[in-house]
């Protein structure tokens, strides 16, 4: 029996340990798998590539994190004309009934949690906050769409068109910048923002690494004290620099637990034909996130640093 | 002949390149019919004199006349749309492309028939032929392959493909700037041939040459450049090419009348 | 010194009785290889071609049947389509000593204006494409223009332009996919170049047709026309073009504008493979379509190759990545080893060509 | 035909009396107008500091003391460090008519290699480092060799190394960061480049200061040695540089070597500028180098501009970046306007040398 | 001079490209302190000839030898390593490098002292100077600025830099392909002086050239080339230029002795 992982990309480490823990439970389970990624995030024709790859190659499940959810449908519908088991994994499809089942995070929540969060720390000072937004690509993928709007909603932000980052009129947001969700990227955005206004004290970021990176540039004008950085993923290094204080809050999500879910599946399905059921009262399988942080707040449930330690990839 | 208009004429031409002057306050008539060759040093500025009249390069002051009527090319186009054929020195070729693709450049032949009206098919085989019958015309006989790119032509062979193209296309006024100098002992005379054939169909030709013995043979009127500037205009029979000489190299001093010219 | 001159009377006189007969040389070697080598000579686009069958019967043999499936085979075909057709556009560009960064985000806009005009604003699939192709057209255009017009460096201009209308998709599309299935239903046209059709058991799709005519209809027109010749020209030398005749300014504006029209088509192409509108497609465009032209052995300077070695330089790649991912090898692999195989293969076109001289 | 020759007659003799005075011609033109042109024409990498001083001052004008600040004017050197450091690798290939598509790749697979060194092996900082110098070195050579005796077209090299570095880099840091903190912690001198240096109210970084030492060492050894030369010549004409007696593959190997050392210095000052190690850096380099090449004025097509150019190139691109921001402009407007303004500047450019002669 | 051993040969050189050959099993001798001319017909091969025998051009079959050695050059290097200096025709030069910088390709002058030992900085000034001083032995007065770029030159002061190149560095053979072609009258005459100087100095010396009063005049013996082959070697004193003219072009047969020369 054999298995296709198909991701965005193999290069940022939540994929890497996707991609580990899809291996682990193929190993286990006597599943071939084969791994394809993207080139880029947002790459989602290379993605096509490889359905049809997997295709002719008689694999009998595919787990797929799409880079467009919408555009790679046809691809999948191919796929499962062929007698595939698709399953979106991280990121669900649009339609979400497009794929057999989905295993993912709810970014929109992870978003929202690390807003609120924020919110609640800064208490009353919430209404002068000086908020920066680090996004992942003008292109605006879906994951970043969601994430940012989901942090401005958990921070008591209208969104204006919640489908669009950057429309929104609260004065509170000095801007949007793109980091390409790397630390080269974080630095340079949150650079461009402080020049735009120093005072900025609260930062939202894609992920932890553009967040290291953001926190760089405030360190070099001395005013790493004073300014609240909170991110999305809970990778082992992201939440390290909790504990260093780097990052005041993230929320974790769990790719090891996706993949290995997945390729479950796809091992019963081969065995008896079975297709995975969602979550009571949602259209997928929410595979969960938490909030971790070591300085928890009222109202908004979280993990210390400890314990999303345990729980950590990458 | 000098009483008639200059059909092409260039006045008070200035180009100055950085520091460097290479054309000085010029002037240049040439009249209909006639063989007029351009002698002078190295670098005393024949050639951006011809480019300046020709349109290939602009000139900073000065003017330029056709026909007694002021013309501003912007261009070697420009120029050959009004009827002026340049051979230049550094002998426009595409050196990736066949000898007949270089000949045809910009007035190809389209093949008879549908072919060449709706799926404007060039008339290769005929192109070919033209090309090996005009360079067998100049003694070229070496060329081996019609197809060669003009790249792997040797030095003279590919100046024989620049005056064959000039030579074959009819036009109100040729300029061969040093047109034989890689050409060996019996193309050379071929071009002298050519020469006068086309001087016999009434057509002026602009000859600009080191070869002596070549201009006084077949020179109507002889400019003489120098530093950039007009020195003086004689006739063949007037004076003696030491005399030529000695005036183009700075060695004697030209005569008053040969100034006015 | 008088010597010189005095002693040269009339050695010309020899001259009339010269031979007039053209040089003509026996060529003594002979056998198969000699003439598979003059071949060679001849039509130097065969040799991306050996490249490529090499590759094929590589990989041929080391998946067997999996790779020599009907099915693997015309996929890629189908994978290659569209880096085919950009890489055509590109070949024309790179052929006038040019580049075109702008490529793929021209593909994407004029595939977004076709979905946008059709769905947003309710106009006829047929108008639609056609706005979209005029919009590729148009972007060519002002490409062509600062190039040719205003002389500057093709690489800035077609980088600048990829970033204006990469952000004009962006900010026009507002990031919104059209759906496949919406597209089905309404306006299936814009699907027409991922109608399958069946030519004798193998499945080719109408893009793979177009990419193939495409390549042949240029192959003709520059090999046959004048203005192909023309493009030729102006790669080759720009200045000696235009002494010699070239409306130089004009054969770069066109080759631009075709560019851009070729990308629009490409677009058109696009919705039918991957089914819905997609702003986010074609980001590896440009480096894909210029990788496809230097494999396929145009010169990156201009005015050397053909463009039926571009096609076979984007089947290499196809062939390569298929072949690579069906034996298993994992992304980061297939990536590592596509670049060695890459550069081998130039390596051996560069061979083949040194000796067949 | 007897007269031709006979005529000729010692017609030489008039030459002993020819002039030996070395033309000269008097420049009537004066003022500062002409002045300041004529110092354009001798040193043309003058032109882009033009345009970087306009360009200043426009977004100066627009923007006021937030611009005019000692922050944002230090922001912009130091956001420019490392495209300035990798372009002026990129300006040496480009110069040899080259490019290198595999500056990003070896400059972050260079400090993967210097931090896994010290943190996994734990090897001491300063081996390490000398450890990622060295294999950018190495990664500099194969580009070199292939290009000049297997006589590939770098562009196909460089884009092959391209995928093998990166994907090596991916597969060897297991795409594992090294964190800021543990850098400063265990192993400071990483982070050298990041060190801040406080002159005269400026405060710059060793990054920043590595850059302009570095490109006027560069400019001063493309000027002023035969080696310089020897790379101008070869971009220039490499056939030619070769009859005339230049090693022109001992040149080539040299500057690829050299381009990948320098990108190894890139990755050292990457580190300090980050903070941490990360595998997923630097994938714009080789865009941005490129294109700061250009804007430079140095051509495409080999032997022609000056390194002085790329940085002033860089500048330009920086100020153009964080002056839209500044300005308010969102992230896709930004991107739009800097592709308008990347084209304005080379017309300017192209403007200014017209003008100049 | 026969009896000597040649310094340069050539035995049975064949060069094709593609269907086209440009030698035929062709021989080629230099003896020691000569000037040999190298004739013929645009095309005949002569350029070829000359390549291959330095380094330029790797023949498909035959065998160079220099001082009686076999040598397998590889590239014009190799050719320079063993003190073969050669002008091609086509100028070996990088147009956007200056004069200066052209005429020392490959072995510049460093400054001296520490700037030029540890900085390696180049000596412009003298190497300048130098230059012009060459330049101005050739009469090529003409050029205002030494630092121009060479592409902005003169087709003769450009011409007049690569022959001044070979001349001003010693060595043991000195080819030169068309040296003149493009020169005036005075720089012509310069570069014929030239030669019998370099002559003098007992270095031999290979000159291509359709100039037939010029190689009669200074010539000791004359390679007359035809078809890709040698088609026989004469003494200037021996037969007239009418003759020479006549059996490079076919017109007439080669004497029995000369073919064995
Ligand atoms: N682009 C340029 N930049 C600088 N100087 C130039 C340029 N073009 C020509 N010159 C200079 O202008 C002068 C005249 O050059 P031109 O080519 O007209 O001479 P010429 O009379 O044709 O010489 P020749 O007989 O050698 O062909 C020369 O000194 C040359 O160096
Ligand atoms: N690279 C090449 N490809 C094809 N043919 C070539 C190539 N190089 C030279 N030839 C051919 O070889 C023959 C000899 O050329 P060569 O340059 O040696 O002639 P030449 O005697 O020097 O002529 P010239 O007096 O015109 O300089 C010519 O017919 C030429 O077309
Ligand atoms: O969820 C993943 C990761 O968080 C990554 O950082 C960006 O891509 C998203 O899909
Ligand atoms: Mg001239
Ligand atoms: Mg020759």
């Amino acid at each position: 029996e054999s298995a296709c992982l198909i991701t965005k990309t193999d290069t940022n480490p939540f994929f890497v340990k996707m991609k580990e823990g899809a291996a682990a439970a193929a190993a286990e389970l006597g599943i071939e798998l084969k791994t394809f990624a993207g080139k880029i995030d947002g790459d989602h024709e290379t993605q096509a590539q490889a359905i049809e790859t997997c295709i002719a190659d008689g694999a009998k499940g595919i787990l797929l994190t799409p880079s467009d959810t919408s555009s790679i449908v046809s691809s999948v519908q191919q796929a499962r004309d062929a007698g595939i088991l698709v399953i979106a994994l991280d990121t669900p499809l649009d339609p979400v009934d497009a794929a057999d089942a989905t295993f993912a995070t709810d970014n929109f929540l992870a978003g929202e949690l690390i807003g609120k969060w924020a919110a609640a720390k800064l208490g009353d000072e919430a209404a002068n906050a000086k908020i920066a937004l680090l996004d992942l690509a003008v292109s605006q993928p879906t994951v970043g769409v969601l994430r940012d709007q989901g942090f401005l909603q958990g921070f008591g932000i209208d969104l204006a068109d919640p489908n669009v980052n950057g429309d929104e009129t609260d004065p509170r947001i000095v801007g949007n910048d793109v980091t390409a969700g790397n630390e080269e990227g974080g630095r340079r955005a949150m650079e461009n923002l402080l020049a735009k206004d120093p005072m900025i004290n609260v930062v939202y970021t894609i992920n932890e690494p553009a967040a290291a990176g953001a926190y760089e540039a405030i360190k070099s004008i001395g005013r790493e004290n004073d300014v609240l950085i909170v991110s999305v993923d809970g990778g082992c290094p992201g939440v390290q620099n909790i504990a260093d204080g780097v990052i005041g809050a993230t929320s974790q999500q769990y790719p090891l637990r996706m993949a290995a879910l997945g390729i479950e599946a796809i091992a019963k399905f081969a065995e008896t034909g079975e297709k995975p059921q969602p979550t009571e009262g949602k259209d997928f399988v929410d595979t969960g996130v938490s909030l971790v942080t070591d300085e928890s707040v009222d109202g908004v449930e979280s993990i210390s640093v400890s314990e999303g330690m345990d729980l950590c990839w990458g | 002949m000098e009483q008639q208009q200059p059909i092409l004429q260039g006045k008070n031409l200035v180009k100055r390149y950085g520091r460097v002057t290479a054309l000085d306050h010029c002037d240049f008539e040439l009249y209909p019919g006639e063989i007029l060759a351009v002698i002078g040093d190295n670098g005393a500025g024949k050639s951006t004199l011809i480019k300046a009249v020709s349109g290939a390069v602009v000139p900073d002051a000065g003017e330029v006349f056709l026909e007694g009527k002021r013309v501003n090319f912007s261009s070697p186009l420009d120029a050959r749309e009004h009827g002026i054929e340049t051979v230049y020195q550094q002998l426009a070729m595409s050196p990736a492309l066949s000898i007949a693709d270089n000949m045809f450049m910009g007035r190809e032949l389209r093949k008879p028939g549908i072919m060449g009206k709706w799926l404007r098919q060039l008339d290769r085989p005929a192109m070919e032929a033209f090309a090996r019958e005009k360079l067998n015309e100049l003694g070229l006989m070496t060329i081996q392959n019609i197809r060669q790119a003009v790249e792997t032509l040797s030095g003279g062979q590919r100046q024989g493909v620049a005056v064959a193209r000039a030579a074959a296309f009819g036009s109100k006024v040729i300029i061969l700037d040093e047109p034989t100098a890689a050409l060996g002992v019996k193309e050379s005379r071929r071009v002298l041939e050519l020469i006068n054939d086309v001087k016999s169909r009434g057509q002026p030709i602009v000859l600009i040459s080191h070869n002596m013995p070549h201009v006084f043979e077949i020179a109507d009127r002889i400019h003489i450049h120098r530093l950039g500037k007009r020195l003086c205009v004689i006739r063949p029979q007037d004076y003696s090419m030491n005399d030529a000489v000695a005036f183009m190299t700075g060695a004697k001093e030209p005569p008053q009348e040969a100034l006015a010219a | 010194m008088a010597k010189t001159a005095a002693s040269g009377d009339d050695y010309e006189s020899a001259l009339a009785q010269s031979s007039t007969k053209v040089a003509e040389f026996e060529d003594t070697r002979t056998g198969f290889v000699h003439k598979f080598q003059h071949a060679l000579h001849l039509n130097p686009s065969l040799v991306p071609l050996i490249v490529l069958l090499l590759s094929i019967a590589l990989f041929g043999a080391l998946l067997g049947s999996k790779f020599f499936s009907p099915f693997a085979l015309t996929l890629i075909l189908q994978q290659v389509q569209i880096v085919g057709i950009v890489a055509a556009a590109q070949s024309l560009v790179i052929l006038t000593a040019g580049i075109d960064l702008s490529v793929g985000a021209i593909m994407v806009l004029s595939s977004v204006v076709m979905g946008q005009f059709t769905f947003r604003y309710g106009i006829p699939a047929p108008i639609s494409i056609g706005a979209g192709l005029a919009c590729g057209t148009a972007c060519g255009f002002v490409n062509g223009f600062l190039v040719a017009r205003m002389k500057l460096p093709p690489f800035i201009v077609t980088l600048g332009m990829w970033q204006i209308v990469l952000a004009s998709n962006f900010l026009y599309s507002g990031n919104a996919t059209i759906r496949a299935q919406d597209i089905a239903a309404e306006a299936p046209l814009l699907h027409l170049f991922g109608a399958k059709i069946n030519i004798g058991g193998a499945v080719l799709t109408v893009g793979v047709l177009f990419m193939v005519g495409l390549v042949l209809l240029l192959s003709y027109v520059l090999r046959h026309t004048a203005w192909g010749r023309h493009v030729y020209a102006v790669g080759d030398d720009k200045d000696a073009a235009e002494l010699s005749g070239v409306q130089t300014d004009r054969v770069l504006i066109s080759v631009y504008m075709l560019s851009g029209l070729i990308c629009a088509f490409a677009g058109w192409a696009l919705i039918g493979r991957i089914g819905s509108v997609s702003p986010t497609s074609g980001q590896l465009a440009n480096i894909e379509s210029i990788t496809a032209v230097v494999i396929g052995g145009i010169s990156l300077f201009g005015g050397r190759g053909s463009i039926l070695g571009t096609l076979f330089g984007a089947l290499i790649v196809g062939v390569f990545t298929l072949g690579l991912r069906l034996l298993g090898a994992d992304a980061q692999w297939t990536y590592l080893l596509i670049g060695i195989l890459i550069i081998a293969a130039v390596a051996v076109d560069q061979w083949i060509r040194k000796v067949s001289v």
